[in-house]
This record gives C-alpha cells, sequence and structure tokens, in this order.
C-alpha cells in the first residue's frame, strides 16, 4: 500500500492500481468533507430554517408543488422551481406583468362556507399576512387552518425580537400530541405575539431592511381556486383511507382535528401545512 | 451546573470514538493482532539445542532395522534409516511412539504381584510371549521353570528363516510381501529377481505391486494351494510326499473353486515347478507347508537358522509349550508381555485353557490388545524407550543380536516385564542382556558391525566391555555361515515363518504413532478397517 | 545468482505404496496428528499418495501408486498471482514455490487456483497430545490455524544446508547436503530430487528420459515434478480426467 | 408508540405487527450469529468446505448476493449520471438493498477466511496482480460509498432531520450524491468484473478459465453485464414483493416496466455475449489446455442441461419477455421475468464457483460433492436475517419509495371528488 511495505514495486500494475485507489479515496473523501464543510456554514449562516423548507417542500408530492399560476389556469402543468418563494421567480414576474392582477371578486369573503378576508394576502401554506397602518404586518392563520388544527393545546410562539423568513417557521401549534409548524409568509422581526387569542392573528412583525415584499403570496383573485384546490386536497387526505365523509352538508367542521382518527389528521396536517 | 443529558452523553462517545482514530492505539491494536496470529496461542515452540546423531535399532518388528536419530537435547526429533538400509512409515514416526494418546501410564503394580503371589502356589502360571526369540524369553523359561507349574507359551512357533537371495518365484496366500513382512531392505534388495505372483481376494498393497495378481474367491486359498501341488505331481510324478486329497483338485475344479481360469492355474504351477519357489500365506495353514515341501523349498528357499548364544546356564528353561498342548482350564495366572509383539494368539484360543477365575495380567502401553480380557494392566516403556534385544529378522539366514536402546527415558512407574517375571519366580538379580552378550562374545562367531563408522570387525578381539559398548551404541552381531547343514527338520514348522502382521493387525493391537493418522485418516492410502 | 531449477524425478514404477514419504514428510515440517474429524479431505498431508487404477475390474486391473506433492510449478505458477497478499511467491534463486503461513489470510483461493490439489489449509489448530511438541523439528516453524501450506521441497533443511555451506565457506550447497526428507526416507529410492538446471544431476536426466511426463503438462503450469514409468496406461495419468465415473466423495 | 418515527404521509403497520414480523427474523439471526461465532472461535472445521471444496456457500452466495445487490450501483448511474429521472422512485430503496447485499457479503467473507484478524494484509501487501486484491478494495471501498449513500436516507427519517445538523448535511451531501454515484459506479463495475476475473484467471481449471482482454478474462466483462442486467431485475422484484407483503402501492407501473426494460436489453446483451464466449471456450480455450469440453458434462448431475438452463431457460427466455412490450405490460410477466433473470445469474455463479470446484482436474481426482454444514447455512440465513431485517426497519423508518405517498392521496381524491366539493363551492 506504501512504497516502504514490503513487496511494493514501482511496477506500472501497482503503481495504476493503487493509484486508482487512492484516487477514488480522495475523491470521496473530499465529497464528504465537502458536504461536511458545505453544512457547518448553512448552519453558521442560519440557513437551516430555509434548507428545512426546502426539504420538505422537495419531499411534497408533485401535485402539491404546482405553480400557482397553474391553480389559475396560466398554466396547464408547472411544478414551482422555488420553493413557493415567487419574489426571485422571473416566470412570475413576467405573468403578472402580462396579465395585472384583477380586482377582487365581490364575494370574496365568504368561500365554501369559511371567512376569506381580502384585506390580506394568503399563504400557501394557510397563513396570511395584512399590513397595518403602523408599517408592521399582522400574521395569523387562515380559516381552513383553524378548522384543521381546532382549538390548539399549546402554541409555541417566538419571543419579540426573533427574525422571521418567507417559508421559514413562525410558529409551532400543538394539538393531539403533534407539533405543527406553521410557515412564515413574510420576513420581518416579530414585535409582539399574541397568539391568536382573539382571532386576528398571532404574531406581529416589523419589517427588516427594505420592507415588506408579498409578492410570494397570493393575491386575492387567486385566493378561490386555490382554496377549491385546498379542500380538495385535504378531502384527498382525509379520506384516503376509506373515511368517507368530510363534512355535513359539504361543509367543513369547524373542528376536524376531534373528527378523524390520528393517521387521517395528520396526513390532514401534512397536506394543509406542506409538511413532508 | 448544568445537568448532563442523553445527548451530551452521545456527544462524548462520538467524540471519544473520533478521537480514538487519532491516538496510535488502534494501529498498535491492529499490528498486536496480527503478531498474535503468528505466535498463535497454543502452537507449541520446537524447542532449539545441541543436535546429536545416535543409533540404535528399531524394535517395532523383528526386522529391527538400524536407526539413525537426530536429537536435540537428547530428544529425538526424527529418525532415518541407514544407506541401504530404509525404515517404514512405522519406524519413521517411532519416536513419537510414547506420546500416543491411548498409552497406559500407571497400573496397579503392587495390587497386581499381591495377586499373583496368591495364586502361583497352586494354580499353573504361563507366560504369554509376543515376540519369541528374545534374551527377556529366555528369561521367561528360566523363570517358568523355577515354577513348580509353569508354562511358557510362544505367539509363534520356532521361526525358521526365508532365503529371499534363493527365491525366483514367491507364491503368497495373501501374505503382505511388500507391505510390512520381512526387513524392508531385504525385501527390497530381493525383489528385482523374483516373480512375485499374489493369490488374494482384495486387491492388497502388494496384489497391486505384485508381478500377477489372482483375484481368488474368498477362502477359497487351500483349495488353489491343493490345485496347484495336483498340476505339479501330475506333470512332475512327485506326487508321494502330497496327501491324497489333492487329486480330487482337478485344474477345472479348482477353477470353479477360486473363480480364476483353469489355464492360469496351471501356468502358475509351471512357473513354480523350476526350482527357487517359495510359497507364503497370511495363516498356517498344512496346505503350505506341504507345497512349499512339494516344490523343494525347505532347506532351499526356507531355512534353518543357528540360534544366538545363551549363557550355558541358561539351559534350564523350560520348553516353548504350544497353546494347544495345554490341557484345558489349567492356567491359573496368565502373564502376557504385550510390550514389543510380533504375532499374537488368539483369545479364543487362549480362553479355553484358563481355570476358573484366572488372573490374566498383560504388561502393554495400551488396552488395545489383551488389556481387554486382563485384570491387571501394567504399563510398560514402548520403542525408543525401551531396553530390549531384537531377535534375527525371518529374512535373515544368519543370527543376529541388536539392541534397542533408550533414545528417551521410560515414564515413571513402567514395570520391566522380564525383570517382573524374573523376581516372581525368584531367579538371581542379574542383568540378563549382559550376560548374553557375554556369551555371544565368548563364542568368538561372527562379526561386529557398527553403524557409525560402517565398519564390521571380528568378534574374536573385541574385549567384552567393548562389545557391550558397541552393541548398545547401536551396533550389531552377526553370526558367521553355519558350516553345517541344518537338517530339514528344523524347518518343519516353516509356515509359521510366512505368518505377517499386517499394518492393519498392528494398527488393531497397539498404539502406534499418532503422525500415523496422516495415513489412515487423511488419505485414501490405507483404508482403516 | 545461482539461478537454481529444483525440482524432483518420480518413478511410479518403483513406488510401493508404502507411505514412508508422507510420515517422513510430517515429522520434518512438523505436521500435526489428523484431529478429530479428519478426513482425506480436510487432512494437511504435503505428500499423499494416491492409489491409481486403470478403471477396470477382474485380472485385466492394474493398480499403481502416485505420491503427490506440490508440482512447484514454474514463475508464473497459478497460486502465485492469485494471493492478495503476496503470501505466495517463488524463490528466483531455487525456482522454489514458497508459501508464507504468517502472512497469509486463509482466503483459500491459491487452493481454489491449485490444479494439482497440492495446497492444505489448516482447518483445526494444530495440536499434538500431551508431550508430543517435544519431538517437533526445531528448524521448522509450526503453523497456525485457518492458514494454507504445502510442501516447500523441505526449507528447513535447505537453509540448514545453506548454513553449513556458508560454515564452510562454500558458495554453494552441496546436492549431497540438502535432500527434502521424502527422498531420503523413500525405501525404493523412486523419488529423486535435484537441481534441473544442472545437465549432470541425475533429476535432469530423468526429466529427459523416455517415459517421463508431468502432469497436466498442457495447462501451461510448468511443474517441476517429473513422473516417469514404462507403462502406457500410467502416463496417461498425466492428462486431464475423462467423466466416465459416477458421483462419490 | 414509534409513530413519530414514521415517514409522513405513509401508513406503516402497527409495531406489535412489526414485531411479529421481526422476531422470527431477529431469531434466525441471533441463530447465525451464533454459528458465524462458532467458525470463528472453532475455525473452519465448522464448515463442510476442504482442501478440495475450499470455497463453498459461502462464496456463492457472495458471488449471487452482490450481482443482485449491483442494482445499487446501477441505478445509480442511470439516475444521477444518465438522469433517467423516472429512477428516483426506486433509487433509495436500490441503495438499502445493495448496503444490504454488500455489507452482508463482506460479513460473510470475513467468517470465510482463516485468519480475519489480518484482514487488512490485503491492503498492506496488496498483490495487484491478484482479482482478489481487486475484489478485497473495490468491495471496501464501494460498502463506504454505499454507507455514505445510505447515510442521507437514514438522516431523512422524521426524527433525525429535527436535528439540524443532520439536516443541513443530509441536503449537502445529496447535492453532492452525483459524484459518489459516479465512483460507485466505477467501483462497482471493477468489483463484479474482478469477481468474474477471481476464477476467470483460474488456469488449474479449465473449466473456470478464459482467455480475455488484457488482464481481464472474459468472465470479468460477462459478469459486469450479467449484474447490471439483473440489479434492475431484483430491484423490479424486490419492489413488486414488498409491495405485496405490505399491501401497498409503492411506485408506478411505468417504473418497474422501466426496469424490466433496461433489465431485458442487457440480459439480451448478456446472453450473445455469454454464448459467444462459451463457444470460443468450448471449441478453443479449454481443449488448448487439453480438456475436451464435452468431458466436464459427463459428470453426473452436472450434464449439457445446465449449459442450456443458464444460457436458454434463465437468460435468453427472461430476456425475451422483457424486450417484449406486451407481455412487460403484465405484472405477472413482467415479474417471473425478472425472478427468471436473478435466478439465471445465480446459477451462473454456482456454475463458476461450485461447479468448478467439483470437478476433478486430476485424472484420478474423485469427481466432489459437497453439502454445507449446519453451521455454514446458519452463517448465510444470518446474513439474509441480517438483510431482512436491515430492510425492514428502513422500510418502516425510512422513505424508501417517495411515490407511494402521492397513491395515499391519489384514488382518494379521484372518487371523493364530485361527490363532496360540488354542493359546497356552488351553491
Amino acid at each position: 500500500m506504501f512504497p516502504w511495505n514490503y513487496g511494493f514495486h514501482w511496477s506500472t500494475g501497482n503503481v495504476l492500481f493503487l493509484g486508482a485507489f487512492y484516487t477514488v479515496l480522495v475523491v470521496v473523501a473530499t465529497t464528504v468533507a465537502s458536504a461536511i464543510l458545505r453544512a457547518r456554514r448553512a448552519v453558521a449562516a442560519q440557513q437551516t430554517d430555509a434548507i428545512r423548507w426546502r426539504s420538505d417542500f422537495h419531499d411534497l408530492p408533485p401535485r402539491d408543488r404546482v405553480c400557482r399560476h397553474v391553480l389559475t389556469g396560466e398554466f396547464q402543468v408547472r411544478e414551482c422551481p422555488n420553493a413557493f418563494d415567487c419574489r426571485q421567480c422571473e416566470t412570475h414576474a413576467r405573468l403578472v406583468a402580462l396579465h395585472p392582477p384583477e380586482a377582487p371578486p365581490e364575494s370574496g369573503e365568504e368561500l365554501l362556507g369559511m371567512s376569506f378576508p381580502l384585506d390580506r394576502f394568503y399563504h400557501r401554506g394557510h397563513t396570511w399576512a395584512r399590513l397595518g397602518p403602523d408599517g408592521a404586518v399582522t400574521i395569523g392563520l387562515d380559516e381552513l387552518g383553524r378548522r384543521v388544527l381546532g382549538v390548539p393545546d399549546a402554541v409555541d410562539l417566538p419571543a419579540p425580537g426573533t427574525r422571521l423568513r418567507v417559508n421559514g417557521p413562525a410558529w409551532h401549534i400543538h394539538k393531539r400530541n403533534r407539533d405543527v409548524r406553521v410557515l412564515s409568509p413574510a420576513d420581518g422581526e416579530v414585535v409582539e405575539a399574541t397568539g391568536g387569542i382573539g382571532g386576528d392573528g398571532y404574531l406581529r412583525v416589523k419589517p427588516v431592511g427594505r420592507g415588506f415584499d408579498f409578492r410570494n403570496l397570493l393575491a386575492p383573485c387567486e385566493v378561490k381556486p386555490w382554496l377549491l384546490r385546498e379542500v380538495e386536497r385535504l378531502q384527498g387526505a382525509l379520506s384516503a383511507e376509506g373515511v368517507p365523509t368530510l363534512a355535513d352538508g359539504g361543509v367543513l367542521l369547524p373542528d376536524l382535528s376531534t373528527a378523524y382518527p390520528q393517521a387521517d389528521w395528520d396526513a390532514a396536517c401534512d397536506a394543509m401545512f406542506l409538511q413532508a | 451546573m448544568r445537568k448532563t443529558t442523553r445527548r451530551d452523553i452521545f456527544k462524548f462517545a462520538a467524540g471519544s470514538a473520533a478521537g480514538l482514530v487519532f491516538t496510535p492505539a488502534p494501529w498498535r491494536l491492529i499490528t498486536d493482532t496480527a503478531l498474535w496470529s503468528e505466535n498463535w496461542p497454543g502452537i507449541p515452540r520446537p524447542a532449539r539445542g545441541q543436535t546429536r546423531t545416535r543409533f540404535t535399532h528399531c524394535a517395532l518388528c523383528s526386522a529391527g532395522c538400524a536407526v539413525r536419530a537426530r536429537c536435540v537435547n537428547d530428544q529425538p526429533v526424527s529418525l532415518s534409516g541407514l544407506a541401504g538400509s530404509p525404515l517404514c512409515a512405522f519406524g519413521l514416526a517411532g519416536h513419537q511412539l510414547p506420546y500416543h494418546t491411548g498409552r497406559v501410564k500407571t497400573g496397579a503394580i503392587e495390587e497386581a504381584l499381591a495377586a499373583i503371589a496368591q495364586r502361583r502356589s497352586h494354580d499353573a502360571v504361563a507366560v504369554l510371549d509376543l515376540r519369541p526369540g528374545r534374551t527377556a524369553s529366555w528369561t521367561y523359561r528360566r523363570a517358568m521353570a523355577a515354577l513348580p507349574r509353569g508354562f511358557y507359551l510362544a505367539a509363534q512357533s520356532a521361526i525358521p528363516a526365508v532365503n529371499l537371495d534363493q527365491v525366483r518365484t514367491l507364491l503368497s496366500f495373501g501374505a503382505p510381501v511388500l507391505d510390512g513382512w520381512g526387513t524392508p531392505s531385504t525385501v527390497l534388495a530381493a525383489r528385482s529377481h523374483f516373480r512375485l505372483i499374489q493369490a488374494e481376494p482384495l486387491e492388497s498393497h502388494t496384489a497391486m505391486l505384485a508381478d500377477l495378481w489372482l483375484p481368488l474367491r474368498k477362502g477359497s486359498e487351500q483349495a488353489l494351494a491343493l490345485g496347484i501341488a495336483h498340476v505339479l505331481m501330475q506333470e512332475q510324478n512327485a506326487g508321494a510326499s502330497f496327501p491324497a486329497e489333492a487329486t480330487a483338485y482337478s485344474p477345472a475344479r479348482t477353477a470353479q473353486l477360486t473363480g480364476l481360469p483353469e489355464a492360469q492355474i496351471v501356468s502358475v504351477a509351471r512357473e513354480l515347478a523350476p526350482g527357487g519357489a517359495l510359497v507364503l500365506a497370511s495363516q498356517e495353514w498344512p496346505e503350505i507347508l506341504q507345497l512349499n515341501r512339494l516344490l523343494g523349498s525347505v532347506a532351499h528357499t526356507i531355512v534353518g537358522r543357528r540360534e544366538t548364544p545363551v549363557p550355558a546356564s541358561w539351559k534350564k528353561a523350560a520348553p516353548v509349550t504350544a497353546i494347544e498342548a495345554v490341557p484345558d482350564g489349567s492356567i491359573g495366572v496368565l502373564l502376557i508381555d504385550e510390550s514389543v509383539c510380533d504375532g499374537y494368539l488368539p483369545w479364543n484360543a487362549i480362553e479355553p485353557k484358563l481355570a476358573p477365575a484366572p488372573l490374566v495380567v498383560t504388561f502393554a502401553s495400551s488396552r488395545a490388545g489383551y488389556g481387554r480380557y486382563a485384570r491387571f494392566t501394567l504399563p510398560t516403556a514402548v520403542y525408543p524407550e525401551m531396553t530390549d534385544d531384537i531377535p534375527p529378522a525371518l529374512d535373515s539366514a544368519a543370527a543376529t543380536f541388536r539392541l534397542a536402546t533408550p533414545l528417551v527415558a521410560a515414564p515413571a512407574g513402567a514395570v520391566e516385564p522380564a525383570r517382573f517375571i524374573a523376581q516372581l519366580a525368584g531367579l538371581p538379580p542379574a542383568d540378563a542382556l549382559r550376560e548374553r552378550t557375554d556369551a555371544i562374545q565368548s563364542s568368538g562367531r561372527g562379526v561386529l558391525r557398527t553403524y557409525a563408522d560402517g565398519k564390521s570387525i571380528p568378534v574374536k578381539g573385541v574385549k567384552p566391555d567393548d562389545f557391550w559398548k558397541v552393541l548398545n551404541e547401536g551396533g550389531c552381531w552377526v553370526d558367521a555361515p553355519d558350516p553345517v547343514e541344518p537338517p530339514a527338520s528344523a524347518c518343519q514348522s516353516s509356515s509359521a515363518a510366512v505368518v505377517a502382521m499386517t499394518w492393519e493387525m498392528r494398527l488393531a493391537r497397539g498404539p502406534m504413532s499418532p503422525l500415523l493418522s496422516k495415513l489412515y485418516e487423511e488419505s485414501n492410502l490405507r483404508v482403516r478397517l | 545468482m545461482t539461478g537454481k531449477r529444483y525440482g524432483m524425478s518420480i518413478d511410479i514404477d518403483r513406488c510401493t505404496g508404502c507411505g514412508a514419504c508422507m510420515v517422513a514428510c510430517a515429522v520434518e515440517n512438523n505436521v500435526p496428528p489428523a484431529p478429530e474429524g479428519a478426513t482425506d479431505r480436510k487432512g494437511i498431508t504435503w505428500m499423499r499418495v494416491f492409489p491409481v487404477d486403470n478403471g477396470r475390474d477382474g485380472p485385466d486391473r492394474k493398480s499403481v501408486f502416485v505420491p503427490m506433492l506440490c508440482q512447484q510449478c514454474g514463475q508464473d505458477a497459478p497460486c502465485v498471482s492469485v494471493c492478495p497478499q503476496q503470501a505466495v511467491q517463488v524463490d528466483p534463486a531455487t525456482g522454489i514455490v514458497g508459501q508464507m503461513p504468517e502472512r497469509c489470510l486463509g482466503c483459500r483461493y491459491c487452493m481454489a487456483a491449485c490444479p494439482y490439489h497440492a495446497r492444505y489449509f489448516n482447518w483445526w489448530d494444530p495440536a499434538w497430545p500431551a508431550g508430543m511438541e517435544k519431538t517437533l523439528n526445531p528448524n521448522v516453524a509450526p503453523r497456525m490455524r485457518g492458514v494454507v501450506e504445502k510442501c516447500n521441497f523441505c526449507h528447513g533443511r535447505w537453509h540448514a544446508a545453506k548454513e553449513r555451506a556458508v560454515g564452510r565457506g562454500a558458495r554453494e550447497i552441496d546436492p549431497a547436503d540438502y535432500v527434502p526428507a521424502c527422498v531420503e526416507a523413500c525405501p525404493t529410492a523412486a523419488i529423486r530430487f535435484g537441481d534441473l538446471n544442472d545437465p549432470r544431476s541425475p533429476v535432469a536426466q530423468a526429466a529427459q528420459q523416455s517415459g517421463s511426463f508431468r502432469l497436466l503438462e498442457k495447462l501451461g503450469t510448468e511443474p517441476k515434478i517429473y513422473y516417469h514409468s514404462a507403462r502406457e496406461w500410467v502416463r496417461e495419468i498425466g492428462r486431464a480426467p475423462a467423466g466416465k465415473e459416477q458421483v462419490h466423495g | 408508540m414509534d409513530r413519530q418515527l414514521i415517514a409522513r404521509g405513509v401508513r406503516r403497520c402497527s409495531t406489535p405487527q412489526f414485531l411479529l414480523w421481526i422476531l422470527p427474523w431477529a431469531a434466525l439471526f441471533a441463530f447465525g450469529l451464533y454459528c458465524a461465532g462458532l467458525c470463528l472461535v472453532k475455525g473452519l472445521n465448522q464448515t463442510n468446505m476442504d482442501n478440495r471444496f475450499a470455497f463453498g456457500l459461502w462464496i456463492f452466495v457472495d458471488l449471487t448476493i452482490i450481482a443482485l445487490g449491483a442494482g445499487a450501483f446501477f441505478t445509480g448511474f442511470l439516475l444521477y449520471i444518465l438522469k433517467l429521472k423516472d429512477l428516483d422512485a426506486v433509487i433509495n430503496s436500490a441503495v438499502v438493498i445493495g448496503f444490504v447485499c454488500y455489507s452482508g457479503a463482506v460479513a460473510a467473507l470475513l467468517v470465510d477466511v482463516g485468519q480475519p484478524l489480518r484482514a487488512w494484509f490485503t491492503f498492506w501487501y496488496p498483490n495487484v496482480h491478484s482479482m482478489l486484491t481487486e475484489v478485497t478494495f473495490c468491495i471496501t471501498c464501494y460498502l463506504a460509498v454505499l454507507l455514505i449513500e445510505y447515510l442521507p436516507i437514514v438522516l431523512r427519517n422524521r426524527k433525525l432531520r429535527e436535528v439540524p445538523g443532520f439536516l443541513v448535511f443530509e441536503f449537502e451531501l445529496h447535492k453532492l450524491i452525483y459524484v459518489l454515484a459516479g465512483v460507485g459506479t466505477f467501483l462497482s463495475f471493477f468489483h463484479q468484473g474482478s469477481l468474474g476475473g477471481l476464477f476467470g484467471v483460474l488456469r488449474g481449471h479449465p473449466f473456470a478459465f478464459r482467455e480475455g482482454l488484457a488482464v481481464w478474462p472474459s468472465t470479468f466483462f460477462l459478469f459486469i453485464l450479467s449484474a447490471a442486467a439483473v440489479g434492475p431485475s431484483f430491484i423490479l422484484f424486490t419492489t413488486w414483493l414488498i409491495s405485496k407483503l405490505s399491501g401497498k402501492r409503492l411506485v408506478r407501473p411505468q417504473v418497474l416496466q422501466l426496469l424490466g426494460r433496461i433489465s431485458g436489453l442487457l440480459l439480451g446483451v448478456y446472453v450473445l455475449a455469454k454464448t459467444v464466449d462459451t463457444l470460443i471456450w468450448i471449441n478453443r480455450t479449454s481443449p488448448g489446455a487439453g480438456f475436451p469440453a464435452q468431458e466436464y458434462f459427463a459428470w453426473q448431475p452436472f450434464g449439457t442441461w445446465i449449459l442450456f438452463a443458464e444460457i436458454v431457460v434463465f437468460g435468453l427466455a427472461p430476456a425475451l419477455i422483457l424486450l417484449t412490450p406486451r407481455l412487460r405490460l403484465r405484472t405477472n410477466w413482467l415479474v417471473s421475468a425478472a425472478v427468471l433473470a436473478c435466478l439465471g445469474v445465480a446459477l451462473n455463479r454456482f456454475v463458476m464457483t461450485l461447479q468448478t470446484l467439483a470437478l476433478p482436474t486430476l485424472s484420478f481426482d474423485r469427481y466432489l460433492s459437497y453439502w454445507p454444514s449446519w453451521q455454514e447455512t446458519g452463517t448465510f440465513l444470518a446474513v439474509v436475517a441480517f438483510g431482512v431485517l436491515v430492510y425492514s426497519f428502513s422500510f418502516r423508518y425510512l422513505l424508501l419509495f417517495p411515490q407511494e405517498r402521492e397513491f395515499r392521496q391519489e384514488p382518494a381524491a379521484q372518487v371523493s371528488e364530485t361527490a363532496v366539493m360540488d354542493p359546497v363551492g356552488r351553491s
């Protein structure tokens, strides 16, 4: 193995063979080492949450990863290449330029028996963000999300001053032995954690840097097609193993968390909160 | 202080494992395992030391081949023959015989003595000697003569010699001629000038090597002997000396009985006819002796041999009694010397001769032989621990005297059968071997051969002490040629001469070097019976 | 470099199958006795005598004994190139195919490679009956379990002869001084030993003799063991086997 | 109770049911470990191998499972290097199978050698001319690569990925996985080949000896080809089997058909090459060494039927089935052909190892038979049980078939769409 070992000759065979062996060793070691180094760097740069979301997103079923422009019918098939962060998406920018968002439909607030006020932007992980007059943003859970979770057993809110990032975890809700992480719709710093009591938002967030950018969130006109699809997904997740009825008379139950077996409900949470 | 969590323990373990790789410990351990595997525990390290060459004679059979022993620190580590006198496989591993796992190491010597003392006054005492013709045999005979009712039984009847130089055609009825019979050097030297015909049902080693193999039917050996006699009588008109029954064995009938072709029986008979024939067999069949007589072998290829001189005072010895001659149920005490073994008597021949509740004492190094029937098995030394002389080989026409001297010490507690029996009979304590060599020396006959320098010197000029010394250092006394032709009567029981122990018989009877397992278990050279 | 090429000639016509060579070999090379459960397929017999017949029955049956040992193939012996850790090597000075048990891993690839089945594996821990270890030859180290071993033309004897030659101040070993144990033990002198490169040596002459043959010559392994028989059918054993037998074993 | 460990979106049987499944395998594994321990402590006398049958069941098993495990390298190669994205559905399973096969083989090899403590000698004093050296180097390197490839799959476990370090490392490693796939392909190529070379170079056994290219006999290339051919077949078969055992849909049928097509294509090429090789061997190589080839098949029970079985029944037949699009569409045909192909490679390895050793080379040799001892069989069963256990745990706690989660929703969505949705939105 080494020139000083017994039986080593500087023959072609030896050199070729051991050369190949050492090359393999070096390549494998370099690969692993660079993965470790990059991982350390990523952890140091606090990219863990972003990576977790990317990893989650990668693990989502393809039908859950569709581009928002498929929902509106602009594409037949398209998978989101940016993990639901449209801020960098050129395609999105082009499409928005081509078809400027329509005015919100009048009946927008009541959809499928649920309240979806259009004074805010919705995130595909069932949160919303509403810009307040003071320039801070209120973040909350939408009605569908609330119905899926019911009344939380506990809520794990970030301390004021915590930095939130788009698609990073905003807060955690504990229910039925399960920890549901809720994705943040916006970048910012937590000012106040209201905890959803009273129904109007969980967090208040102030902008960091250049201010808020809501391009990644659904415009009011996209809410209805999105929501229709979401209910369909929810339906699929819940009745996969043969529990047929979703709702009484076609209307969503106010609290799904108590109406279904754990596995079904788990699947519903996964589908709604984009957890892989 | 922070509480130690499970996570900390994991971290510590992982860190230690990773850190350990950078210490010399694992690499040192790896190297050590290699060293350890080289000095695998339990592997003996051969002792080193002063190497010496010693000479002796192999006492495993009566061929008594000369042995050159390579000794390290007085422990023989290998044996070899001398130029022109090779050793057989048994002999080559002889120095390992003392370490046979089946060896008897202890025996109730005092109890045996007491038991014999109790019985000898009113019971007949017999000694069975498995290698007659030794000095020890003389001691037994003298001891039995000293007792009121003593018998000396020999496993073989008086042994004539075979003169292989004269043999031109050798017909063997299953005798292992090329497989342990005779002295290897003598047989192999003579092999080039005799034709070997082996009549044997199975393809033994000798049959494989014979010039002609007659695969006759099992149990038809006597029929073939008679059939050959029939042909000889018809063709030579010499039927007078042969029993009338041979006339009934026409070639056709013999062929039918033996399964051999008629023409082959005739041609074998014709091959034997011209003289220089010798017929051997694996059992004492009377037909064999008769066939030898018919062929004129007696006093030609089967010859009488002078006896090695014995002190005159020994002549008052018990005669050799055939087992058949002993009255049934008479032997109360049977002493068997199994320390060396050339032939044996089947137990069913001995049993009827024993008195009720007999006392059987055997001197042996293993329980494989008569030990099964004996009340006492007393341990003996084995070759090469023992001091014993070896009777002349059956293929030696001249008398010889050779000693097997110990190369290693006998274990404590080993009994010398001759000394034991001499004491029992109240013979005066004396070194019988020394007495005998003095007798040989004083006869002035023959020459003394020394192997170390390859010289032969006439005995006449040698002083008794030197004679004794040389014999103890591996020398050999060889008798001068007998000026008088021995009477034909000396060869009466000639067929006994040809009964030889096969390897398999030896294996069944006593310990062999553990290494011979190579031949029996680890190769298909020999099939263990 | 003297460039010797030690070889052997074995006269099958002279072999009596006495087994002395096998025993002498085992004594010389400290091969342990067969352990409990050993068979002729698991034993260690560097030298092994095979009874071989002409395949017929009755009076036409002929048999001979064929001593088999490592055939000491030429430079590229089948076992040398297969050993993964250079535990088998041909000594260029003697032509002897050497096996280093202390480097052997026990993978047995060399055994699979050897067409002569002349290699043996230590299936058991070597064990001698109590006391018998005193009779071991001090010139040869006993091997451990789990390694392969084979005939090396009594390398211990070669070493001793070399030492004696050096002691004498001689450059070369006296041919009479270096003789493997089996050669020495053979009662009929059927086995002879010597330098094949020396045209005067009896072995080199025997190799040229008519009736001389080697086993499986067509494989191109260049064995240095020459067999001899005057009989045609015996010489046939050097050829490849013919598949006429039934399964046994 | 172990629900937290099971991947989201898939369903697994209850813990007691799983334990019930594991228990017999664990018992078998424990028994096998005892057998292997006997062989290690008491020595190889515990086996029925002997000086003539120097290799036995273990080498045959090693060669076979390594050929079957070739699916790992070959799928990786197709997916990451040739970018056959469809195979993403089975790559995790392929890696686990590869890992199981290789680690099992290495473990068996370590029991098989007489002095396992000296295993590192091969690395320290390598004889580069030996095929076994090539095997040892490649097998250990590739096992390390497989371990590294297996690592991300483990780290993706629901519980483990909660640890940020694991998550990030897995993410970064996965980005570089194509490098490992490339190295793995290189190593496997030489490893499968050198396993073939192992017997192909045995000049002393003309039954196995083959001429070849440079230092590699033709078996070197045939082994690569056959391993690449049956690797996908084995993955196809195992996927189908696990699907049957677990009662779950794991991959889309198109994936299995793709695997079948790849397998069939390569098997076809292999059968052709094997036929040419056999003809050369019968007519030139073997007679050239003094061994007329027909003599090999005169020793019963291995007559010419074994050659026919190897090439036609277990080679040509599955190749044709897998290459026929109509038959490929039928699961029964597809799976049967895959099984035939796997059996074919096992037969080939059997012929190369055991038949080679059984055949006599000297005219006075006997034709030998060999039957493994219970200790040998036990050790082999330990390898099997080890594989089943590792795979079972992996299947339960790791996501081996990403498509499985989709099937959970797909059929249900189709059924319930109209029934429940309509009244809600439009009313």
